[in-house]
């Protein structure tokens, strides 16, 4: 991602984070602030998808990207189970656990990367938000299968679980946005622009820094992280990108776009994914699924992997690399 | 003096996603209500953790006021998950006014 | 209101609220954040009304808007408390208590209020936040009087309640932030502008989607709601709201801020007076007076109320009905 | 070892309303001191609540340790006031250091 | 029914500032765990406070659950320090499930 | 420092929170929203600062001025500490964490003085910033020097001070801020600018608001206050702020850089110090130091002595007394 993503401010608080927390100062943003801001990202974020989805209107290939991410979603998590089992040698309940968050997806590394590649020249089209919002569940079915197979749970276990899975608060406010976007259009935002836009990516600096804290935090106090799980979430990210990235470009995606679908196949879920196996794995070990996602894969993708992502896909688009 | 009767209080360590079962467990059981309380950080075996709501690793306590006959059968019922669901369970007996309450 | 203010992204994230707590979805926002959002809008609403009066100065009007809102307060209980103990069967305590917040007035609805008529072409006059102000408390005093009688409780029980009626949040940071917009003035102002004026709007959706969820969560677990209760929280405002508006005609103020006082008169406390029941009439029950004004009258005012107040206003001053 | 005498821990689940009033009570009381601590959610005979500080209805929790004269005034002060103000109270014996303080 | 023991439940309410000095003696005293929970106010000899985090001058409530000798350890460890460093400690016996882990 | 000053919202909101608690209204701030406000308020601040310094680059006074501030703080507290033992009569302990407070800084004392003085057109320089963060920690070492002597405590609990004064969580988000200013330099800032500036003083104004709140409620709990001591914590806030100002004269800062070492001199923490003594020094009273620093020396400060410290500023620089 070159020169200009690093010192971007964005990812300089990131780091920042990760240094105070490695220093082990005692800096902490509240917890109700992070989730306030955290939530305020993903409203933002749909909304302005669906805005620039009744901007633009919809191509023919949105069908195509959904089916790509929601394909992409339910069978990642199949090859990373195997390789969590085998060179991971996890148990069966905890490789299931992690393979559902290496099949979902980060609202914030999306938020990232689509920061950088509109930096680079390339924005992906809004309706990847989308796709996006469609990809946080399948995986967390699939993840569920391989850890009970089907037919598991009471009744009523597997009510609660539907909910968590479908109405998810992540995939509601981001398609709900999405959909508020879509109605209000460009005028109905041009109110709203300055809270929605105009300081969207000022927050995402705080929200950055907060991540790093606990990322670094988060591997400082781990106990069962091997060396297997560290390559493990760093190889995932790298495989599931160009995958992903390789997949949008067939499907006759802009670069951008194409490179977008890459960062949501190689980030991990650490917000919904790990709330549905607190309910329902809750055997599944989160120092084990947080700590490879939170604080291995997603720094690696927002300091490494997204500029990665962006070259691949550029070079398949026939565009070459992009500039730094 | 105001006259008390002896019940017994459970308090209950929960992961805030297990909350709602432990709740319904509770409500089965016939216990009239409960409390649920927030907490900040804690260690155990599994080593240290603190309030992480955004990731939703954070815990609760709940708490009950039952009759011994309750209480007793509420621990019967949560013995089973109480390690697979990384409960921790403590009661003890206390005097409360109005005691046809509980 | 017409097609205009439903797709209004304020309205679309209140309904968003509803919509995502009637599916039960568990999205929420930290309730400090909500408390942060209100202050802020409380300090917001009440600078830009100042900065408008420190404008414009004042007309002749402002007294006898003044007159007609504390006029209101006073004695819209009064009739809706027979109401609610006869066509509404509740106790003397609980008709008092919801009586009080039919009398007093809720500044979100006001908000939203003056973004639709604003939008509309028919900006109220900044002098109507301090009759927003000055309706808070009048009704309290009117409810309990209903309540207790005269001479009721002890002499520390009415201190306390003196000073959670005079000098309740709302009512302090309203008149003070209006003081302060008064004294700043539109230069003043400039440099905060972007914070108190340019995100306003976005605060806003974000703090009705809260809303939304709260008021769809409350009434489903409301268990002493009635079919006669409910008709009576949709009635009030009806009812409230013209007589508020014709009296603000009839004292001559111009078309935005003749519907702003048919508003305040329609709508119903959700902050203030609960504070003050909860403190003064332990025994009325929440589950009544809250259900009421936030998840029946609440909606209605949002969704449909202010719209007809809007017409009623253009229609008695003479200006047809407002274009959508 | 230390020595440590018993004393009586009072918990009272309160309104945050109507805090201000049972620490009055317990100031006059001559209690020497008392703790607030929050309160998330709940259940009893009215049904669920969750905290919601915006609309005032958020409850507390009201510790104080006392001696048993003054923990049984305490009790018989607050007793009329329990129903009608919501209240639920419990109390039980504990082992303090440094009793002279309560 | 289900098998309980008898463990002893420590409470020591600390300023946020001294938790860390606090759970590093628990850890040393050989107790498995302990939690955190959050203190909104209080009012002692000192006069009240409300929690201020901005300024540094909240509380806490630290919990574990330890055997006797343990608990009996850590009350000897943190008396010298009681009232310097402003703690207050109370202890009563609870009964718990899965007694080995404690 | 003249009309100006004292009719902006941002100290009329202070003066609106002094006097709302005073007339003991429950107005209150959740204490979450107030710690992200003041992590907010540092971010921008440390980042302005950055900024300005990769725009103007470092004159040779930089070093100067961080000699000075260094100096200063380890300074000052030996002279405060012998008046508060001798006149204010207060114990070695409380002598020596109360003189901690008065060699250390107060961030927003800072910021509200760079928007006073930047509107009377004496824009302190961007590194002035720097000079705050490492006026923070000197005056808790010789805080503690002053009351434990040198050798005292354990290696244990000298190595979590040591953390808690080098690493405590302001020191490190202003200098981290001010280091991600001066990599990502102007163009970066400008995505960033609408959050870190735009609503930078509608965000102070909200957080004075909260700061008259507690500083008010304060000295209304306040038991160990003497008049000795109030007299102390206006007489500091004189003196050091005299020297300081002097002392950025003599070595060659501009009119507002100088008032801006100035104020530092004079402000006395109430965030990073009281923390540091509460680990370090428990048996100090809080009762005394944040009293003192909180609800007399920092109203002083804001309502007064900036005002005082600028004209001083501008007759020694030969500048004349600001205009108003
Ligand atoms: N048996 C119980 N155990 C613990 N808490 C209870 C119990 N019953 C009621 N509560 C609490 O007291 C509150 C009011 O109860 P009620 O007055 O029965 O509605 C509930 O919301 C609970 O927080
Ligand atoms: N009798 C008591 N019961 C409960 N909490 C107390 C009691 N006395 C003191 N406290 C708590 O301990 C804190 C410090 O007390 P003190 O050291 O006496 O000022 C107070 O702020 C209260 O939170
Ligand atoms: N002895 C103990 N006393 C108090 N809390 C404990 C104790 N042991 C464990 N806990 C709490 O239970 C949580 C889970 O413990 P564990 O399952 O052992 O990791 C910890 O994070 C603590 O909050
Ligand atoms: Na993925
Ligand atoms: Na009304
Ligand atoms: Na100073």
């Amino acid at each position: 991602m070159g020169i200009q993503a690093l010192t971007s401010p964005v990812v300089l608080f990131f780091v920042l984070g990760l240094l105070a927390a490695f220093a082990r100062s005692d800096l902490e943003i509240p917890e109700a602030i992070a989730k306030g801001m955290s939530l305020y990202l993903m409203a933002a974020i749909g909304l302005k998808g669906g805005i620039e989805v009744a901007e633009s209107g919809l191509d023919g290939t949105v069908l195509a990207a959904l089916a790509a991410g929601v394909g992409a979603g339910l069978l990642m998590p199949v090859y990373a189970y195997w390789l969590l089992k085998g060179l991971g040698r996890l148990s069966r309940i905890n490789a299931s656990a992690v393979a559902a968050h290496y099949g979902s997806i980060s609202v914030v590394t999306f938020v990232t990367a689509v920061e950088i590649y509109t930096l680079q020249g390339n924005p992906p089209q809004g309706y990847m938000v989308a796709v996006m919002a469609s990809m946080e569940s399948p995986a967390i079915l699939a993840g569920l299968l391989l850890a009970r197979g089907l037919g598991s749970g009471d009744a009523q276990d597997r009510k609660a679980l539907a909910q968590e899975v479908l109405l998810n608060p992540s995939v509601v406010l981001l398609l709900g946005a999405f959909a508020i976007g879509v109605i209000a259009g460009p005028q109905g935002f041009a109110d709203v622009r300055p809270f929605f836009d105009g300081i969207f990516k000022g927050v995402l600096c705080l929200f950055l820094l907060d991540m790093g804290l606990i990322a670094a935090r988060r591997i400082m106090d781990a106990r069962a992280m091997t060396w297997r799980l560290v390559i493990i979430a760093i190889l995932l990210p790298l495989v599931n990108g160009a995958i992903g990235t390789s997949l949008g470009v067939a499907i006759g995606l802009d670069t951008g776009s194409a490179a977008a679908l890459g960062v949501l196949c190689a980030s991990a879920s650490y917000i919904a994914v790990p709330a549905a196996m607190r309910l329902a794995l809750p055997e599944a070990d989160p120092g084990i699924y947080l700590t490879m996602s939170l604080s291995i894969t997603f720094p690696f993708n927002v300091l490494i992997n997204i500029g990665l992502i962006g070259s691949l896909a550029a070079y398949l688009t026939g565009g070459g690399v992009a500039a730094p | 003096m105001i006259e008390t009767v002896i019940r017994k209080r459970i308090e209950i360590l929960a992961d805030q996603a297990q909350a709602r079962r432990v709740t319904d467990i509770i409500d089965k059981t016939g216990i009239t209500g409960w409390t649920i309380t927030p907490v900040t950080s804690g260690k155990g075996r599994e080593g240290r953790w603190r309030e992480e709501r955004v990731m939703g690793t954070d815990k609760v306590f709940i708490l009950t006021i039952a009759s011994q006959e309750n209480a007793a059968a509420l621990a019967e019922k949560l013995a089973p998950i109480l390690t697979s669901h990384g409960l921790l369970l403590t009661m003890w007996d206390v005097e409360v006014i109005r005691g046809e309450r509980f």
